[in-house]
This record gives C-alpha cells, sequence and structure tokens, in this order.
C-alpha cells in the first residue's frame, strides 16, 4: 500500500491558509458530465462503487457554470466541438481539460473521418493528456493526482492561455464551425490580438 | 408483483457493511495478465520488417530509421516509432509481429501536458534500463512512458493465434527409402494450390530482397504467384535472374534465412515457389517476350558457361552487345552441370536456362577450353571485353598420409553426372562436411544401392566440424540421415590405412579440439592421444575447391591482383586490374554460390556496358 | 401555459450518450420531441471501406461502446460468410458465452443508466459494480476491459485462460446473490412502479409499425430473438426461455431486461458446462492479401438492445465495399422516442429514452 | 452585545451544522452504495473552492435574489431554538417562522428566473408546486401544535416538551407528527422530493446556473435549509433540546431517517408528488388537527 | 409454409415484371426490379407478411455509374421459416441528380433511414415530409459516403490546415 500521504495533502492546514484557492480547486474538482464521446464509458465506474472518485472530491455535475473540470472523453465530432466549446466558455475559472485517450491527441481511430476533428488544443486549450483507447479508471485517478500537482506547481493554466490567444482560438474554431452564433468571450483580447496583428504585417 | 413501499429498506443493511470500493490508488490492482497495454519492443530480435506498420489501421506506427543500428542481412535498422495519439490498443501489430519482439505490456500510465510526449520508440528494459524499474521501486503514481515496470509483459505475440502461417506448406518429396534407389529428382515440386497457398503466407515486408545478394523481386514474383500468374512472376523473376530453373533447385536461399517468418517458424519456401514459376511456365520464349537491346556492333567473351557467366551473357545480350561465351564442358551451367547430382539438379533443368539465353542470341563455344582450344591472348584482341567466370573447379585433398589413394570429389561427381559412373565400394567414407561432402555422400549411396542391390553396405562421412559447425545447410544434413548416411562429426583424418596390397583399409581420425583459431582463422587443432579407426573401402575427399588459372599467361597472371582471402580483386565496375578483363562469380565472392554470382554478373554486365560506352576510366 | 422550446442534451446529466432531443414544451408537458442525432457521426461505414478486412476488426466494435461485442460478432458472422471460413466449435461456445456475459454486463449498464435517471443512485452504483465485475472477466480474457477486438472470424482471438471458467462462474454467483437486494430496492419498490408504470406506453401495434426490435418489442408481448429463430454462435446448442411482458411500458421493459440478465447468467452455467474441448481458432489468411470474392450478406443477431444486423458488400478487393450496421437504437432512438415522448412530462424523458435502451453512437456511427 | 453573540454564533453554527450534514448526507449514501464516499469536510472544500472561482452575474436581481434568499433563510435561522439558545425567540411565532420560510425560495425564484434558463424556470415552478403540495399540510400541522399547546411561541413549545415529552409520542399530536414526518423529505428537498434539482432531469433546476460565489452562496442557503427543516421538527416534535449538544444529537437522528429514505427512494414525478402530498400528509394533518381541537376543547 | 422464399419468388414472378431473385430463399433472397415497381413491391410485401423493415441501404456502385438502393425487410410473425428470411429489395438510381420515392408511408421507420441517405449520399426523397439534415454539421461538396469523397484528402485539406495556437513545429 501506497502511503497516503504522499500525495495527499487534503488534511494539510498550513497549506490551506497559504493558497486555499489552490487547495479548494484540488480537492474539489467538479467534472462536467459531457458524453463527448467513448471514453464516457468508463466515467461511470469511475464515479461508482468500484472506484467511487468522490473520495477525491470528484463528482460529475449537471451544468458547465458549476464544473471547473472538463473531460473531454475522446473523440470529438465537429458537431459536438460547438458544444464543448460552448461549455467551456461557460465554465467558470479557473478550470481545468483534461483530453481522454488518443483521439483529441491525434486523431486516434478516427484519422481518417470526415467528421471528426483531429487535434482537440487547436481549438480548446488542454491541460493533460491521458493515453489509453480509452483510459482505464486507474489512469483517471492517477491523472488526478497529476493534476493535482499541476495544480500544484500553478502549471494547470489552459484558460490563462485561452484568454491570451482567444483570438487565435476563435480564428481555428470559426474555420471549422462557421461563423458562431455568440459573441466573444474576451472582446478586448481580440482586438489587441488584431492591432498586434496590424502592427506586425 | 408485490410491490412495497417498505422492502427497499433492507438496503439500509449495506450502511455499516464494508465498502467494496477499491481505494485505488493506495489499494493497487493489478491488470490481467493478457492486458494490452503499452509497448515494449525487444530491439535485439525485432528485425525492422515494418509489418506492424503496414497493418496498424491507424497509421499510428512509423518505421523510423535508427542511425546507431546497423543493416545486415534480415534485419533492417528500422525501428517502429508509435503514437499514442493514433494507437488504439488493439494489439494487431502484436499478432503480426513475426519475430514476436513487440509486445504489449501491462503498463498503461501516461499522463502528461505535453502531446508530443505521446510519440515515442518503443524500446524494452535491456535496451533502456534507466526507464524500467522493478516492482519496489516502480510507483503508478509517477508511471509513464519514462516510468515503467519490469518484467510486465500482457499482451504477446502466439503463434497459434498469430496473423501470419508460421507453417510451410509441406513440400511433397520422394521417401527417403525410395530415393535413396536412383538418381530421380527427390523434389517434386509444388502444384498450383499448394505453391498459391504457399506464396499467401508472404509477408511481403520484403526483408529477402535486401538479403538477396542479386536483389530478386521476391515479393513481387510471390505476389504474383499467389494472384496465380505464374507467368508475370516468372517475368519478375528474369528482371534480375536469368537462371530460375537452376536457382529454383539449388539457390543457396540466402533470401530464406531472412525471411521474418523464419524467426519462429518456417521459411517462406521462396526457392521452390521460383522453382514453381520456372515450372509452371511452358515456353519461356513467348512468355517473357524478352528482346536483346538494339545491337551496339560490341563484342563480350564470357569464359565459362556458369551461373555468373550465363547471368552476364544475358544482361549484356539485353543491352545489345554480341557474347560468345566459351566452355569446356559440352554444355551450360559450368559447375552447376558438374556439381550437384542428378537428383537435386537435372539436366534439363539446366539445359531449359542456357536453351533460353542462347535462345537471345548468345553464342555458346562448348567443348572449348580456353587456354588450349583458343588461347587468352587472342580473346583480348579479338573482344572488345572478357568476362572471368571460370569458377572452382579442382578439389583439394587432405594431404594426409597415402592421400593419393583417395578419390576426389569434383572427379566423383562430374564422372557421375556428365560422364561414366564410378565403381564405388561397399563401405565408403567421405571427407567433410560441407554440401559438396553431402552430395558426394549422397550419391555415393545412391550408386552403391545401383550397383550392390540387397546387400549391407554404408558412406560414413568425417567432418572436423562439429554439429552445428558444418557448413552444410541443414536441410541436406537432414536429409542426408534420413538415408541413413552416418556423421562423424569433429573428426580429422590422420591416415589412410592401406592394407599390403595398396587396397584401402580404412581411415585413422583423430577428435578434433577446435577447428578455428581465437582468431576465427582456421587452425584445427587435435586431442593427439583420440583416435578412432574407420573401415572403408573407398575414400572420397571432398573438403574444398580451388580455382584454376592456368589459362592466363603468366605475364598478364601477374598483373592480377588478389584479395587476403585468395580471391580475385575488382572494383565496382566488376573489373580486375587488367583494363578489359571482368570477372565474377566463385572466383571473386566468398559466398560462393549461384545467386551471388548473379550478383556479381549483374555488376559486371554494368560495368561492361559502361566500359565499352566509355564511361569509365580503366582500373 | 406559453410554449418551451427545450434542449435535453447534449450536456445533460441524464443523456447517456451524446444526444440530444429538442423538446417543446408547455409547463410539464411535451408537445413535440425531435430527436438530433450526429454528436458522435464519425462516418463510420465510410471508414470501413478505407480499411483492409483485418484493420476494420479494431473498427467496429467501437460503434457501439456499451455493448462493443456483438457489433465483433456481426463483423466476424458477416466475413466468415462472404469468405467461406468455418468456425470450431468450441469457439461457436465461447463466442455464445462472451456474448452473454456482454449482455450482462450491458443491461447492468442499462440498469445503472436507469436507476441514475430515477435518481436511485444505490442502485445505480450497485449495477456499475457488478458490470466492472464482468469487465474484470473481459480483461482477463481480451486483454481490454471495454474495446475487446476478440471474436475474430475463424472464431476467437485467444482461447479461455487457465481457470477461467470457474472465475466466470463465481463472478456470476456473486452478483447472483445480490439479486434478492435488486429486488427489493428496485424492482419492488413501489416508487419504481409508480414512476415507471404506463410511461412510453407502446402498443404491439406501434412497436411494429416503426420498426421496434428486442426488449421493447418483447414489452408488447411479442416473443420475438433472432438468437432463437436464427440461431448463431452455439445458441441452439443450450434450452432457454424469451422473457416476454404485455404492457409495453418502461416499467415492462425494465422487467424484461432483468429477466433476460437471470436467463443469460442460466444460459452461461448451461453452456459452460456443455463447453466442449478443441480448436478455438481456425486462421484466417494472411492479412496481407486478403481478399474476398464479390459478394453480398446480411447478417444479423440479437444484441442486449434488439436486432443488430450488418449489410456487407465486397466487390472482390482487399476492403469493403459497403457496410451498413442496421441497429437497434436507430428507429428506437429516430422514430420511436419521438412518438413516446410525446404527451409525457419533462421528467420523464430520460426514463423513456432509457427504457429505449438507446445508445447513442449506435445511432449515430 | 450578547444578542448579537448569539445572532453570530446560531446563524455560523447552522451553517456548519447545515455544511456537515451535507458530508454526512453525501458519506451515508455512499456507505449504503458500498464505497467510502467523500470526506465530511467535503462540503468546506467546495465552499472554498467556489469562492475561490470567477461568476458570471445575470444581472441585478440574480445577485439580489441570491442575497435575499440566503438572508431569509438567516433570519429563519434565528427564530429557531437552538438547544436553548434563541437570539430571536421573542419576537415571533411559529405564523411567523412559517411565513419567513417562504421567502427563501422566492429569493431563489427571482434570481433563478433572471438567468432566463428554462431548466431553472422548470425547476422553480417545481419548487413552487411543492410548496403548494406541502404548505397546507405544514400550516394544518402547526395549527394542531399551537391548539395544542396553546401558543404560538415555539420556545415555550420547546419548553412544555422538556417537561412533558416530545410531541411526537403525544397522543393526540401522534398523527399531525407522522404527516409531518412525510412531509419533511419535501421541505428539506430530499428524495423523494429532490424534483426541483433533479440533476438527470433539469439539470439542478435552479441551481443551472449558478457558478462560482452564486452556488456557493446556493449551497449555503441549502444548508440552511436543511439545518431548518431538521431543526423546526427537532423543535416541534422531538423536543428540542435542554442544550446545544442534546440538540445536535437530535437533530443527527432525524436526519439518519431521512437519509435513509433519500438513499433507497427515487424521485416521484412532480404531479405526483404533489398528489402524494395532497392525499397522505394533508389527510393525515387534518385528522390530526381534528384530534387536537377534539380532545383540547 | 416449407419454404416461404421459393412461395413468395414464385408470387412475385407472377405479380411483376422484369424482376429477378435469387438467393436460398432460407435466410436471404434478393429481388432486383426497377426503381417505378420498388414502392408497390414494398407495400405488397408488407401485406404478405414482410412488415418489419430492418434497414435501407445504399451502395455506390461507381464503375456503373449508379446508386443501388437496397430494402432489407424481414417478418415479425409468421412462422420460424419465415421469421428468418431477410429479403433485399434493390433497385438503382443514376448517380447524377439522384430521385427517388419515398417509403414512409408503407413503414413508420422508414424516415431516419431516408434522411440519412439523402444527407450521406446526396438521395431525394420526394414527398418524405422532414429531409432535414441528420447527422453532420459540415457542409459537404459531395455527399460524404459517395465512392468519390476521399476523406483522407479532406481531413488534409480541412483538419490538418488549421494552426496550433502556440507556435509548436514538431507535431504532425
Amino acid at each position: 500500500m501506497t502511503k497516503k500521504s504522499g500525495k495527499m495533502d487534503r488534511n494539510n492546514i498550513g497549506k490551506w491558509f497559504k493558497s486555499p484557492g489552490n487547495m479548494g480547486q484540488k480537492y474539489s474538482l467538479h467534472a462536467l458530465y459531457f458524453c463527448t464521446g467513448c471514453g464516457i464509458i468508463e466515467i461511470p465506474p469511475t464515479i461508482t462503487t468500484r472506484w467511487d472518485a468522490e473520495r477525491f472530491g470528484v463528482i460529475p455535475v449537471a451544468t458547465p457554470r458549476q464544473a471547473n473540470l472538463f473531460l473531454i472523453t475522446g473523440y470529438v465530432s465537429v458537431k459536438t466541438l460547438r458544444y464543448i466549446i460552448r461549455s467551456y466558455e461557460q465554465m467558470p475559472e479557473p478550470k481545468y481539460t483534461v483530453g481522454f485517450g488518443s483521439c483529441p491527441i491525434n486523431g486516434g481511430m478516427y484519422w481518417d473521418s470526415y467528421n471528426t476533428i483531429k487535434h482537440l488544443d487547436k481549438y480548446i486549450p488542454v491541460d493533460g493528456w491521458i493515453a489509453g483507447c480509452m483510459p482505464r479508471p486507474e489512469a483517471v485517478f492517477v491523472a488526478v493526482t497529476h493534476l493535482w500537482t499541476l495544480i500544484d506547481k500553478g502549471m494547470a493554466t489552459g484558460y490563462l492561455k485561452y484568454r491570451e490567444h482567444y483570438a487565435k482560438y476563435r480564428r481555428n474554431q470559426e474555420k471549422i464551425l462557421g461563423e458562431l452564433e455568440w459573441p466573444p468571450l474576451f472582446s478586448k483580447e481580440e482586438e489587441n490580438e488584431k492591432s498586434r496583428e496590424k502592427v506586425a504585417g | 408483483m408485490s410491490q412495497s413501499v417498505l422492502k427497499p429498506f433492507k438496503a439500509i443493511k449495506y450502511l455499516f457493511a464494508k465498502p467494496k470500493t477499491l481505494r485505488y490508488p493506495f489499494e493497487l490492482k493489478e491488470p490481467a495478465m493478457r492486458y494490452r497495454g503499452f509497448h515494449v519492443n525487444d530491439w535485439e530480435t525485432c528485425t525492422g520488417c515494418g509489418n506492424c506498420a503496414d497493418i496498424c489501421p491507424n497509421q499510428a506506427i512509423e518505421m523510423i530509421e535508427i542511425p546507431e543500428l546497423v543493416s545486415e542481412p534480415g534485419k533492417t535498422n528500422k525501428r517502429p516509432r508509435i503514437d499514442y495519439g493514433r494507437c488504439c490498443f488493439c494489439g494487431l501489430c502484436i499478432d503480426i509481429c513475426p519475430p514476436g519482439s513487440l509486445k504489449l505490456t501491462r503498463d498503461y500510465f501516461h499522463i502528461h501536458f505535453d502531446p508530443d510526449t505521446f510519440v515515442f520508440v518503443p524500446k524494452n528494459e535491456h535496451t533502456e534500463p534507466e526507464k524500467y524499474f522493478p516492482t519496489n521501486e516502480y510507483s503508478v503514481l509517477k508511471a509513464s512512458l519514462s516510468h515503467r515496470r519490469k518484467d510486465y509483459d500482457g499482451f504477446v505475440s502466439d503463434l497459434k493465434y498469430s496473423l501470419f502461417e508460421p507453417e510451410r506448406v509441406p513440400m511433397p518429396v520422394v521417401p527417403p527409402e525410395e530415393r535413396m534407389l536412383s538418381f530421380i529428382e527427390h523434389i517434386i515440386g509444388y502444384d498450383r494450390e499448394e505453391a498459391r497457398k504457399e506464396a499467401a503466407r508472404c509477408l511481403e515486408c520484403r526483408l529477402c530482397e535486401e538479403a538477396c545478394p542479386a536483389h530478386l523481386k521476391i515479393s513481387d514474383y510471390i505476389h504474383a504467384i499467389f494472384e496465380d500468374k505464374p507467368e508475370e512472376s516468372l517475368k519478375k523473376i528474369y528482371e534480375d535472374n536469368p537462371i530460375p530453373s537452376i536457382c529454383g533447385r539449388v539457390c543457396m536461399a540466402h533470401c530464406e534465412k531472412a525471411c521474418s517468418l523464419s524467426i519462429r517458424g518456417e521459411a517462406l519456401s521462396i526457392r521452390w515457389l521460383k522453382r514453381y514459376a520456372a515450372d509452371t511456365v511452358k515456353d519461356f520464349k513467348t512468355t517473357l517476350e524478352l528482346n536483346p537491346g538494339p545491337a551496339t556492333g560490341r563484342k563480350v567473351a564470357v569464359i565459362g558457361a556458369g551461373p555468373a557467366g550465363l547471368s552476364v551473357a544475358y544482361f549484356l545480350r539485353l543491352s545489345g552487345h554480341k557474347v560468345g561465351v566459351y566452355d569446356a564442358l559440352a554444355g551450360g551451367g559450368g559447375t552447376m552441370r558438374t556439381g550437384p547430382p542428378a537428383y537435386r539438379l537435372p539436366l534439363e533443368s539446366i539445359d531449359r536456362d542456357v536453351d533460353y539465353i542462347r535462345s537471345l542470341g548468345v553464342e555458346f563455344f562448348f567443348n572449348t577450353r580456353v587456354g588450349k582450344d583458343v588461347l587468352f591472348e587472342d580473346m583480348l584482341k579479338e573482344y572488345d571485353a572478357v568476362f572471368l567466370g571460370t569458377g572452382y573447379t579442382r578439389s583439394r585433398s587432405t594431404q594426409v598420409k597415402n592421400y593419393e589413394k583417395c578419390v576426389l570429389a569434383l572427379a566423383f561427381l562430374t564422372d557421375n553426372k556428365i560422364g561414366k559412373p564410378w565403381k564405388v565400394g561397399r563401405q565408403i567414407i567421405v571427407i567433410g562436411g560441407g554440401n559438396v561432402a553431402l552430395d558426394v555422400a549422397r550419391e555415393a549411396l545412391r550408386l552403391q544401392h545401383i550397383q550392390y542391390p540387397g546387400e549391407k553396405t554404408a558412406v560414413k562421412t568425417v567432418s572436423l566440424e562439429d554439429w552445428g559447425e558444418m557448413p552444410a545447410t541443414e536441410e541436406e544434413i537432414r536429409e542426408a540421415r534420413e538415408e541413413n548416411i552416418q556423421f562423424h562429426p569433429a573428426w580429422g583424418p590422420k591416415e589412410v590405412v592401406v592394407d599390403e596390397s595398396g587396397k584401402i583399409k580404412g581411415l585413422l581420425c583423430r577428435k578434433v579440439k577446435s577447428v578455428f583459431n581465437e582468431q576465427g582463422r582456421f587452425a584445427p587443432a587435435f586431442h593427439e592421444n583420440k583416435e578412432m579407426f574407420m573401415e572403408g573401402d573407398m575414400i572420397i575427399e571432398a573438403i574444398g575447391q580451388y580455382p584454376d588459372f592456368s589459362f592466363i599467361p603468366e605475364e598478364l597472371f601477374n598483373k592480377l591482383k588478389f584479395t587476403q582471402r585468395k580471391k580475385l580483386s575488382v572494383d565496382e565496375n566488376g573489373m580486375t586490374s587488367i583494363a578489359k578483363v571482368f570477372a565474377g562469380g566463385d572466383i571473386v565472392n566468398t559466398n560462393m554460390d549461384a545467386v551471388t554470382a548473379i550478383a556479381d554478373a549483374k555488376i559486371a554486365a554494368q560495368g561492361i556496358s559502361r566500359y565499352l560506352a566509355g564511361e569509365t576510366v580503366t582500373a | 401555459m406559453r410554449e418551451l422550446e427545450l434542449y435535453f442534451g447534449p450536456q445533460h446529466l441524464g443523456m447517456v450518450g451524446n444526444f440530444s432531443i429538442t423538446l417543446q414544451v408547455e409547463g410539464d408537458r411535451i408537445v413535440k420531441a425531435t430527436a438530433n442525432p450526429g454528436f458522435l457521426h464519425r462516418g463510420f461505414e465510410k471508414l470501413m471501406e478505407q480499411r483492409t478486412w483485418i484493420q476494420n476488426f479494431p473498427l467496429v466494435c467501437r460503434i457501439n461502446v456499451v455493448e462493443p461485442d456483438h457489433m465483433e460478432l456481426m463483423y466476424a458472422m458477416a466475413v466468415e460468410k462472404l469468405a467461406g471460413i468455418e468456425v470450431p466449435e468450441r469457439a461457436q461456445f465461447i463466442r455464445s458465452i462472451y456474448l452473454e456475459l456482454a449482455r450482462v454486463g450491458s443491461h447492468l449498464f442499462g440498469l445503472w443508466a436507469y436507476a441514475n435517471m430515477l435518481g436511485f443512485d444505490t442502485v445505480a452504483n450497485w449495477a456499475m459494480y457488478h458490470r466492472d465485475l464482468i469487465l474484470d472477466l473481459f480483461e482477463e480474457l481480451t486483454g481490454g476491459r471495454v474495446y475487446h477486438i476478440y471474436l475474430w472470424p475463424g472464431g476467437v482471438r485467444r482461447d479461455f485462460p487457465e481457470g477461467f471458467e470457474e472465475r466466470i462462474r463465481s463472478t456470476l454467483h456473486t452478483i447472483g446473490s445480490c439479486v434478492p437486494d435488486y429486488d427489493d430496492t428496485f424492482f419492488h419498490n413501489r416508487l419504481f412502479y409508480e414512476r415507471a408504470h404506463g410511461v412510453g406506453k407502446l402498443s404491439r401495434e406501434d412497436a411494429c409499425r416503426m420498426g421496434a426490435v428486442g426488449q421493447v418489442l418483447r414489452a408488447t408481448g411479442m416473443k420475438k430473438d433472432i438468437r432463437k429463430t436464427e440461431p448463431y454462435a452455439a445458441y441452439d446448442q443450450v434450452d432457454w426461455e424469451i422473457p416476454v411482458r404485455t404492457d409495453g411500458d418502461a416499467y415492462s421493459r425494465i422487467w424484461v431486461v432483468r429477466d433476460e440478465m437471470i436467463e443469460s447468467v442460466h444460459m452461461i452455467f448451461k453452456l459452460l458446462d456443455k463447453l466442449p474441448k478443441g480448436e478455438a481458432y481456425q486462421r484466417i489468411p494472411n492479412p496481407f492479401k486478403w481478399k474476398i470474392p464479390e459478394s453480398e450478406v446480411y447478417v444479423r443477431c440479437e444484441s442486449s438492445r434488439g436486432e443488430l444486423g450488418l449489410y456487407l458488400v465486397s466487390d472482390g478487393g482487399d476492403k469493403p465495399c459497403r457496410a451498413h450496421f442496421r441497429t437497434p437504437s436507430y428507429s428506437h432512438g429516430l422514430t420511436i422516442l419521438e412518438k413516446a415522448l410525446e404527451n409525457e412530462s419533462i421528467a420523464d424523458v430520460g426514463n423513456i429514452m432509457i427504457s429505449l435502451y438507446i445508445t447513442a453512437p449506435e445511432i449515430d456511427r | 452585545m450578547v444578542l448579537v453573540l448569539q445572532i453570530l454564533f446560531v446563524s455560523i453554527l447552522a451553517c456548519l451544522v447545515g455544511l456537515f450534514l451535507i458530508g454526512l448526507s453525501r458519506k451515508v449514501t455512499a456507505r449504503i452504495h458500498w464505497r467510502y464516499g467523500p470526506p465530511l469536510s467535503q462540503p468546506f472544500i467546495d465552499i472554498v473552492k467556489w469562492f475561490s472561482q470567477t461568476a458570471v452575474s445575470h444581472g441585478k436581481l440574480f445577485d439580489a435574489g441570491m442575497i435575499f434568499s440566503l438572508t431569509g433563510s438567516v433570519v429563519v435561522v434565528l427564530f429557531l431554538p437552538f438547544g436553548g439558545i434563541c437570539p430571536l425567540s421573542g419576537s415571533g411565532g411559529l405564523l411567523v417562522i412559517l411565513y419567513l420560510m417562504l421567502i427563501a425560495p422566492l429569493g431563489i425564484a427571482l434570481s433563478a428566473g433572471e438567468s432566463a434558463n428554462p431548466h431553472a424556470s422548470i425547476g422553480v415552478s417545481r419548487k413552487m408546486q411543492l410548496a403548494f403540495g406541502y404548505e397546507l399540510s405544514l400550516l394544518m400541522i402547526l395549527l394542531s401544535l399551537m391548539t395544542y399547546y396553546r401558543t404560538v411561541s415555539i420556545v415555550d413549545i420547546v419548553e412544555t416538551q422538556i417537561q412533558a415529552g416530545w410531541s411526537l409520542v403525544q397522543l393526540p399530536l401522534v398523527v399531525s407528527g407522522l404527516a409531518y414526518l412525510l412531509i419533511m423529505p419535501a421541505i428539506m428537498g430530499i428524495r423523494p422530493f429532490e424534483m426541483i434539482q433533479a440533476p438527470q432531469e433539469i439539470s439542478s433546476g435552479p441551481m443551472a446556473e449558478y457558478g462560482g460565489k452564486f452556488l456557493a452562496f446556493a449551497t449555503l442557503q441549502h444548508a440552511f435549509n436543511i439545518y431548518i427543516g431538521l431543526s423546526l421538527f427537532v423543535n416541534l416534535f422531538m423536543g428540542g433540546g435542554s442544550n446545544a449538544g442534546y440538540f445536535l444529537i437530535k437533530l443527527l437522528l432525524a436526519f439518519m431517517v431521512f437519509q435513509v429514505v433519500h438513499a433507497v427512494w427515487p424521485r416521484f414525478r412532480i404531479e405526483q408528488a404533489v398528489r402524494y402530498l395532497w392525499r397522505w400528509p394533508a389527510l393525515l394533518a387534518f385528522i390530526g388537527l381534528i384530534i387536537v381541537w377534539v380532545t383540547t376543547s | 409454409m416449407k419454404n416461404p422464399g421459393k412461395k413468395l419468388q414464385d408470387e412475385l414472378r407472377s405479380m411483376f415484371e422484369s424482376i429477378s431473385t435469387e438467393g436460398d430463399g432460407e435466410n436471404r433472397m434478393t429481388v432486383k426490379c426497377r426503381k417505378e415497381a420498388v414502392i408497390t413491391m414494398l407495400s405488397f410485401l408488407k401485406k404478405t407478411g414482410f412488415d418489419h423493415l430492418a434497414l435501407i441501404s445504399c451502395v455506390d456502385r461507381l464503375n456503373d455509374n449508379v446508386l443501388e438502393l437496397v430494402y432489407i425487410l424481414s417478418s415479425y410473425g409468421g412462422d420460424v421459416a419465415m421469421q428468418k428470411l431477410n429479403i433485399l429489395l434493390k433497385t438503382t438510381i443514376p448517380r447524377e441528380n439522384p430521385q427517388f420515392y419515398t417509403a414512409t408511408e408503407i413503414f413508420g421507420n422508414a424516415s431516419p433511414y431516408e434522411r440519412e441517405l439523402h444527407e450521406l449520399y446526396g438521395i431525394l426523397f420526394r414527398g418524405h415530409p422532414r429531409l432535414t439534415p441528420l447527422f453532420l454539421e459540415r457542409e459537404y461538396d459531395i455527399p460524404p459516403f459517395r465512392k468519390d469523397f476521399d476523406t483522407r484528402k479532406y481531413v488534409k485539406d480541412v483538419f490538418d490546415q488549421i494552426p496550433f495556437v502556440d507556435d509548436k513545429k514538431g507535431r504532425t
């Protein structure tokens, strides 16, 4: 049995006082329940009796507003991408995205399909990837511990990257989905980007 | 149905029961023994054949050239690189992997923020010990592609369920009891169905093509056989090899040694399939539709109508040159005509190939010994280029006491095949462990059966080399043992014992300590006190051959340069140190077999063509 | 009351799979429901046309993630018929056992989804736990938890490991010992009856008209099961019953599922007892040279959701010319669901959807 | 000064107890699910997290409604005796509580309505219907209590019970108590009356658009709500508590009972819930009222 | 009915012109007919007892320049022999501007199949009440399931052209 103390610093009061935000985020990862692809099949076992992710404070929640962890479970079709972006933008910050399995990394099984996007990180930032097709529940747990480390080290900053490069993300999204029906999330940045491009070009 | 409001409350009993949750990662669970996790690849056994890359449905595997590795026959320096952004862990690559070097382990953790880390070249714990940890140092929390567990194989290849067929289609042969009695060809050859079935085993990895000295397009001609187009197949063969009937029987089959199927199963019968193609096509002339190239007006002399000579003549003829082939024998084939016994290579097969080459317009001067009937100097004047393909025509002798009583192998073989068969003894001892020795032994056995039917006779072989070291092919040894030839490996001849009348009584042998010295040179050492007397009334020496350059005048001969291994030294065009004299075959290469001779011939033919076109500077 | 347009899914806790239903509601009543599939559309059949016969094996199972095994079977059966490959008897038995295990697993998943939908977390958790035990069996047998890639043309990919039969038995006993718990807490729960009875009711005529299959059909009293009418694998080697209910509502459907699960477990025991010795695999041709003569075939089997069919056409090449899966969820999800949701309460959308056993990836393919 | 301290103490304690009970509820259901569940501190961690998140507001009313509802809940808490401590006991009685208890859902309704999420509005409408379902029974039950004890002061009721024993076992009040037991899950919003949030049906209803601190407030409000529901029951029928410890134990006991119901029963549909509430609890409450009325007059 | 396929074959031959049937008559029977006859044939088959429309499929025969429509029917009721039988009703329509008649009137579940074929093969089913997009989000020049639609090229042209957000060059 591995020592619990190794990774779990949930009861470390000192840390709580030092960075309550990070600690709160770490031990209260509320995953958005969105069956984006076949990887979702391993989520029910993860959150139910056999593995019980709730031990780590990971639970599925109903709406993006309540979630701070977005599990992109597998391949993403173009039609789903629209909803993924929407959901992602609705999530409060800080938010973390984890790509499941091969498909979001480089197309996976559906590398030559005309209806799935191949690289998820072209459209939304991704903080971590899990290998496997699909990843087992165990891998999800280990991924959670890795995410904790990333949060601790301040490396899970996909949402900041999204802000910073919003214009580029939005451009990529619109290339695939056409004109998006909702207004840009960060209009200012886009203008900045544009002006910067003007200067550069 | 009895529905109840209160019955559900029975579930309360679990409130105080022990939960069934596995407290992962504090309580671990081992994945199943067959789990399909991450790849490992044993670089030692991996041949770089690329079958895994071909079968991968997701194009997740790419063969990457590894500069540190050296390509050798049957092994390229490419190794699979796997993209876990594509891989679906189906394990098709495992089931198709001929050496079984690619395996799936039970590791499956790789969690990373950088998608580039998901592409990696699998190695194993021997090649990359720093990435593999024993169980006690391994932690799932650290696990990744660079922190993996040692000896953790999961889904591995199982020959019974492999996607390739490890076993050959059995070649129909004449049973030993029957074939011992005559010189009939004992390999019957595949019929159409068998040939197609065997051809279907080919995985088209093309390792064989690399290994073949002549680089035949093996995959292509085998694919043509699979598609039931032997004509196509023969056309493919003739691109690189003009003597398929011969090669289809006696080729040393370097390709089969390189065949990826041979690692854990039986190699594809590439040789027999070539033979099938050559034997099935009835009429070479109409099928192949080959024509000599536009006449160049140049003339080339070829000395020796062996494989090298025939091939060079063929290739040169296709380029449009006039070719004259000189040979002392009455027909083509050279060593092939004299050496391999009729049960392995009948004369008809040789003549088929020679006739086809003749039909292309090559002139043959048989029964013409250069140096005697025609002078080499004259040929040099008459022809624009001369190709030497004379081969090894003289047998070596052991030079032990009373050696002159023994028979020499080549003389024995030649006479039996194209001359008058020898009268053999009842107890024959053959000295030597090579293919020639076995040919001699098996031929002697057949003669014994013909000359002394029903009597008790025996053929014994004595060789310096032990089992496993013997230069003869395994197949030959197996067949010889099937025919009851007795082997005495690791014994060296000391003396031929003769009785008062000078008749051979037997052979006195010494036990061999070692055949090669530390440098790997041939230098046999003996146990002086371990001796054995072997009874016999006829002894045949088959310990090797050497070339005969007596036809070359001395002043020219002195100009010829030789390599350290006593071979003719030629440049990349096949030219010897004498201008316009080219060479190939046994006198040049160390493999000393037909297909290498073809390879030499190909080089020489190109060299000659270039030389005749005035492209190359003479050596 | 004013009419409201409501999107049920794709991002929704009650949605099993990536699927969406657009509801026109008046208060709590649904006026019109429009199924909106395609979130998981990968163009499977097109992809299959670009992969060789063997390369399609890892692909086909991914059509339905909940129950990949019947997809494998369909493809294996179709290829066997096209290429004329014989399957050894032991392999047939192994296939049946494997498929029945898959059925139990799939039904447990369905039970999870349904119970979860009704807010019945307890039973949902139990069912998922027991399904995980079955996945453990699969993992041991095939090397994969979810995608097994195990049924190959010519038999199965690997034989049973040592002592596996015993482990199947003990796992099934473990699950079986909890059947009273399930019954007490869920199937005999009055509130389950209240929630499910009369919901999403389908008459037998409607069911037939709209192409219902599987337990949706059997819940309307139709005793139809392809395992009986057109037996494949080893289903004709053992006796078993087709569970039937007559009401045609969600309650009946879930009860049929329960009975089927129990019947499947009994069947596995019977099959294990009769399991013959021998080879489990007949080697298929060299995958790099495998061509199938020009022909076509339609095969079907009874998946845990109903009739699953595959229309496979070969044009004599090394790849299929056309493959088309007839999936049970297709009619259920796109035709019956729209009909069944009319005039129901919003609270019952998931209830009806899951009781119809709809899996989105099967529809979208 | 003491009053201010008391107010602070009680409201904070009520909040903590509420959160603790939420955690305990998760733990208990997990146990029945055969699993371990989250640590008891999980709701606190969640709250900390929510406060550290950004949150999107959907308008002034959205914020105001939230505050409105939270303060409403706090005020109700102050009116309820906490094992002898009762900051505002003198200033109101059961009727005030009954009235104030309506504020919290109203605030949520206002706020959720502003978010323009159809799930939220469905959730609110369900909440209203449900309240409509149990409010009458609750009124009748309180009436019978008031009639029996001849007072509107909850403190007095508790006092009387401490001397005379629990109302639940007082013969004339048994029926009313039973009725109260039946409507308790509806008041607390737990299964089988969880249809207000019903994540699987309407994406957690009114909470659908809450994120970050709003969700934290909503959860706090939920914690208060649980505390209010339980404490009302404990105070009215289980004799309150002579001291805080005793009171908390009773609270826990009542909580466990409802938690088990929560774990083993599914949700009702809203019309089933209303029908149920109008049938059994209302009938019992009415009978209870009559019994009390007959016995006391 | 011992062999329902045989009987049906005879019946069909007598009723319809220019049809060809093949198959073992036990598990599978293929009926090929002119496209005008398909709808009549479907309703006839439904009346005969083949009331379960399992599938409407389409095969793109690029070499013959036709689309082959395949209706697969089987039976709900009937005896075992009849339930075993799958009928494959086939007809061909031209690849350019393909049009056909809807079967939604006859089979309740034909609608989504026809929508799918409309979307993936570009076949217009006349009389279909709701020929709206089913699966696809993007628009494609050639309906994606046609043989001349090259998905690998499409992926290269569309998805691979989208740049990565941060300037990473290593990934392909």
